[in-house]
């Protein structure tokens, strides 16, 4: 029984920290905030210089074949420093899901290696999301579709050319879109069904797991501005963070995250290693990890006073996409849903230890 | 205790209800953080001037009707039931006017007031500094006189209106010797006036919110001064007060946006079900919402047979602004996935009070500030 | 429109308050926690010496004949004093019960008097409560049952010699008991079926604004304690009344109770009138005072520290008793339900001025 | 990160739960604050004692195990599993001991520790003053030296146990003129000397669970000191820190909570959900009652590789408390109007936990004071 990181987990995960230290400011988040359609194709580039995209790649496709247990603290840097989409949805969960499909055998050939090399971009339509993420650049789409008998499907669909719309959101880092919904054909199929049915659902945990983590990385982020800024902002001749109840909204903040941070880890490990309980304890991670950033949030802004509604000061960027992280891949009310049904089953994970077994 | 309207309530209540459904404008105006809405919302507030509409509680000759705060409930309920326009003037409204109305000079009156009430004039306000926010006494914007005129230097912040307004009110520290609330003088200028720069601040939502306004030698006739010089603060504070926080925040607001998260639940319920703490926050919501209206009728009554406002109207804004953030926090989870969606209409709305109510716990007087002023002068405990 | 109480009004309640002032202090609550089965006669010779036993009995028997809304005030006080259920059960529920039944005309002639002289105590045994208080002193038990055949029915019943079993409660000023279920017969009937269901609602809902008056006083109580503790209470050298977080917890409870006072008031003007929206009014009231005195309590006893832990210390009976009457007369759910009832039907009392009409 | 037991940790777990299996008391013990109750529950934790499991991570042979936290997890999961009886002499094998071991002379151990780990001697503890609650650095009883004794005047509050032990252990000013926590110690008084009067205090269920212990002219020896004289602060703190804060609640009682409540919700809960808050606290309870045993585990990895704990445990007093009164509060929603009801058996141990948790935010270091340590400890933020 050892539920820690090991030296090489957490030493990786410094290095992904320092790199995003160095090479995603607030002022390139501003950039990307910014411009229009796009994304940082030099960003992509020097997260694949560090190996960043091959992480998840299977040895044999050029990558590190790491799991998700490692993936969880790299999910909170990518928080931390509001990475847009494409990123994890690509290197992360796409790649699992190509991983775990054994009919995608040449779609692992065509694709993996150009994840790992920061080249090729990956997007995901599941029912559970109104939309998609990143589609626009995406090369290939991995479509949970129900199609017109009730029957889930999972298409891979090449990325150029797909009719979309563009929807905007209030993250301005996020580029959404619908696809349109034409009859998909037989060719694009790679599952359906029961398969397909499983194959979602773990696509769902997994990409569920990679925003909890961003959620507590984001947490950790604005507990830090606020920190800052508590720390240099003067009222009545003195920090403000002297001031009790500024003192005690921000300690709130820290016992969140403490109780949350745990959780995220169970939930990676339940997904590693596929257990009977994965469903509860991912929505479990989702549920805490979003409770402490919507804290964070809140509490954040509060201790910002006037400065924290504005565009300028940059805690809004953090606050904004926490905010749509908290019902991405299943609002509260969906993983509510299943932790309600998990625990009034007869098997439970009820009781002194459960969740350890 | 008696909750029936009079005759004349009643008629005026009709009467404001049918001017409303004649005259709101027919196509939503632009956000009054743009020019072109901002000058939407001024002509519609002017057209609210000419119907009397524009405070019902100000005197008839300046577009009001001299009435009562029942009256001024009662069109609340009416302007929020019909979803007329957000308010641009109350700036000039509720904070200025009634200063004016009690400390301006004959003169003083004469040449702001009309103009206010027609929304000739704009007003943008101008309490906080850099480092005078939550500490509005320490207020460090000099005032030097010179014969007729004051010398301006210094910086405000959050002036809202500012971008937009072509006057601006505000504390200066008219003795450069002085201290915390004194020597504070209760000064008018005029935004073109030479000497001063209007950087606008971009908020959260996009928008021009407020401004930075800095003042480089700007010079104001001591005639723009309203009370004695070096009294400011009591100037501002006699109005400042409790009344004007009965003001700020209608309930018939809440009770209108209760009413839209009442149904946008109706309209969701299979989802919304699925997350308990949602029918629990539409409850909530309903049920503050309306404690918040039976409180306003029931300190208004008070105040009508001569009672007083104190320091226990701290309370509302305490409660008007946690409800605020709760109504829409709940409408945010009741739309999921699509909360995000700032072009869905059904969401657009929500979204953008979701925002703003980020700011209710912070502005007139952070809700930290209220807690303290609640403990030390309603429960008399010491001062920190 | 005028939604505030009248001179005399506010007059009757500063005497009732001053009586109990001197009347009903803690110590005297004390005697009654721990006297076994008893009541203190001496002090409802006062209450009726003083008029309040009269208040509501109609003149024509001797009362006052005051009704719901000058009541309200009067329950606050009574919750203030934590004075014990039998005084509002007898002289303002039961009497109102007695009033509002046209067959209970020789049951008023019997009682009502001798309510207003403060020398018959009525209890009320309604599905409600899993209790009836104060069964065992009562002269005369008005009981709804739900009969074999499914029917209510509203029985007046002899206290005497009533077969009942004595339940033990937290608050040592309560004096439960379950009457035994035998059938009963037609001689002691008042009403049955729809009629016996309309009256049962009404004393619910008058049953249920005296609870929420009393919380809201508990409420109010339970803060003056608590701020005579932190203003006198010194820790690191100060009072701890000077502490930020100290004067945050007490402004909470300032707040709620503030919001709760006029929904209280509005319910009992509902009651009064007997309107259309009654019941989600009353069931409001209930709500809002319950969660000013349960954070009263809460926030009272972080206030006191351990002391508010003791016995010895007053602010344990008030906690108690607001704790009791918090799922009297309806717990929160029973509440809610009504509430949301009322809130999802066609002429929902929804929107500007809607609970004004 | 691996979550498999060893096999020796599972034959550890294999062997405590049959233990317990065969030994727990087949009648549910009274309550530790009676008379009665307290022998009861000094035969059961002697038993344990004798079976090795009175403190799995002291020395085997001081009725230990010398074994780790994660054995110490085992056990506690195993413990309330089966429900077994509260402890009654944490006091000693928690606070008292591991001072004892760092601290105390090669006699001193030999002389107190076996007789505490059989139970012989049963300790009060004595920190907190009538000035000296939150503020422990105020203590005012007084040691003074007379040749080889100490005699003690002064009061000791909140003494838990001290009603029914027969020892006490506490901090006491040796050095009159010192100020704050300097000149203090650390001092083990027999509750049978002369010059004692034990007072019960009262708690809100009724029962004896603390007491006043006056002291006049009391005198121990100075055998009866640990550590250096004036040195007790560094004492105490050196073992009432962190590790200890993390020892006080195991996750297991919370786990075992959590579930009785989703067993009473499953039970209840047609009528439960007529109040949608009672399934929403249902799901936060057990999901802070398994986030409490997961960051359990997570800090028990760190210390075991060599990590520190420091002032982020603050945490935890904070989170168990409050998930303490959580639960118990829904509880008590879900039994609503029978939540009153002392003697039924299903309300009873809701109804004692509720009173109990409302101490959860006050003793061990308020809630307060541990989000002011997080504030300044962790956040570095300046101290008021």
């Amino acid at each position: 029984m050892d539920f820690t990181f090991n030296e090489e987990q957490l030493a990786l995960r410094d290095s992904v920290s320092r790199f995003l230290m160095n090479e995603a400011a607030p002022e390139l988040l501003r950039e990307i905030w910014e411009t229009g359609g796009g994304r940082a194709p030099e960003l992509r580039a020097k997260f694949a210089q560090q190996g960043v995209t091959a992480l998840s790649v299977p040895e044999a496709y050029g990558g590190l074949g790491l799991a998700d247990v490692d993936w969880a603290l790299i999910t909170e840097e990518l928080g931390y420093y509001a990475i847009p989409d494409s990123l994890a949805d690509t290197v992360y969960v796409a790649t699992g899901l190509l991983c775990a499909v054994p009919e995608a055998e040449s779609l692992r050939a065509q694709w993996l290696p150009g994840i790992a090399a920061g080249t090729a971009r990956v997007s995901i339509e599941h029912p559970v999301n109104p939309w998609v993420a990143d589609a626009h650049l995406a090369d290939l789409v991995l479509a949970f579709r129900t199609e017109a008998d009730g029957i889930l499907e999972l298409h891979a669909l090449a990325g150029a050319g797909l009719a979309r719309s563009a929807i905007g959101s209030i993250d301005g880092s996020r580029r959404l879109s619908v696809l349109a919904q034409q009859p998909l054909d037989a060719s694009t199929r790679l599952l359906r069904g029961e398969a397909a049915r499983t194959i979602a659902e773990a696509t769902l945990d997994r990409a569920t797991v990679a925003v909890a983590g961003q959620l507590v990385g984001l947490a950790q982020r604005m507990l830090d501005l606020s920190v800052d800024y508590a720390a240099q902002r003067k009222q009545f001749g003195r920090p403000i963070g002297s001031f009790q109840a500024v003192k005690h909204h921000l300690a709130d903040v820290v016992t969140r995250i403490e109780f949350a941070r745990p959780v995220l880890y169970r939930a990676a490990l339940a997904l590693q290693r596929n257990e009977r309980d994965r469903a509860a304890l991912v929505s479990h991670a989702k549920l805490a990890c979003a409770e402490a950033a919507w804290t964070a949030a809140r509490k954040g802004i509060q201790v910002h006073g006037a400065s924290g509604y504005t565009w300028e000061v940059d805690l809004q960027m953090f606050m904004k996409r926490a905010w749509v992280l908290d019902a991405a891949w299943g609002d509260r009310g969906f993983h509510k849903a299943r932790l309600g049904e998990a625990l009034l089953r007869d098997d439970a994970p009820l009781g002194p230890a459960a969740t350890l077994y | 205790m008696d909750l029936d309207f009079t005759p004349q309530q009643q008629a005026f209540r009709a009467e404001a209800r049918a001017w409303l459904h004649d005259h709101i404008p027919t196509a939503p105006l632009k956000s009054y953080d743009t020019r072109e809405g901002f000058e939407q919302h001024r002509a519609w507030e002017a057209k609210l001037a000419e119907g009397g509409y524009s405070s019902v509680t100000w005197p008839k000759e300046l577009g009001g009707r001299g009435a009562n705060l029942i009256d001024w409930l009662i069109f609340e309920e009416e302007y929020h039931a019909i979803d007329a326009p957000m308010r641009v003037n109350q700036n000039g409204i509720l904070l200025l006017g009634p200063t004016l109305m009690e400390f301006g000079t004959v003169e003083q009156k004469a040449r702001f007031l009309p103009r206010m009430a027609r929304c000739d004039d704009m007003w943008a306000q101008g309490w906080s500094e850099p480092n005078a926010g939550s500490d509005m006494a320490n207020i460090a914007s000099k005032a030097v006189r010179d014969g007729d005129e004051y010398v301006i230097n210094g910086q405000k912040i959050w002036s809202t209106r500012a971008v937009f307004a072509n006057w601006l009110f505000g504390l200066f520290r008219s003795d450069p010797q002085s201290v915390r609330h004194h020597g504070l003088s209760y000064l008018l200028v005029p935004l073109d006036a030479k000497g001063i720069t209007i950087r606008p601040i971009v908020a959260l939502n996009g928008k021009q919110a407020f401004a930075e306004v800095f003042f480089d030698d700007v010079r104001v006739s001591i005639a723009n001064r309203i009370g004695e010089e070096g009294q400011g603060w009591n100037v501002a504070m006699a109005t400042a007060g409790f009344e004007r926080g009965l003001l700020l925040r209608s309930p018939a607001r809440f009770q209108r946006t209760a009413q839209r998260l009442v149904e946008l639940y109706r309209r969701h319920q299979a989802s919304a079900d699925r997350d308990p703490s949602i029918r629990e926050g539409v409850l909530k919501a309903w049920m503050d919402a309306e404690a918040y209206n039976l409180a306003s009728y029931y300190t208004v009554g008070r105040l009508l047979k001569g009672g007083r406002i104190g320091a226990e109207a701290s309370t509302n804004k305490i409660f008007w602004s946690e409800l605020d953030l709760q109504m829409h926090e709940t409408a945010i989870r009741i739309l999921g996935p699509r909360a995000e969606l700032i072009d869905d209409p059904e969401v657009r709305d929500w979204l953008e009070g979701f925002l703003f109510a980020q700011a209710g716990p912070i502005y007139a007087g952070s809700n930290e500030i209220q807690r303290n002023i609640i403990a030390e002068r309603v429960l008399g405990l010491p001062k920190s």
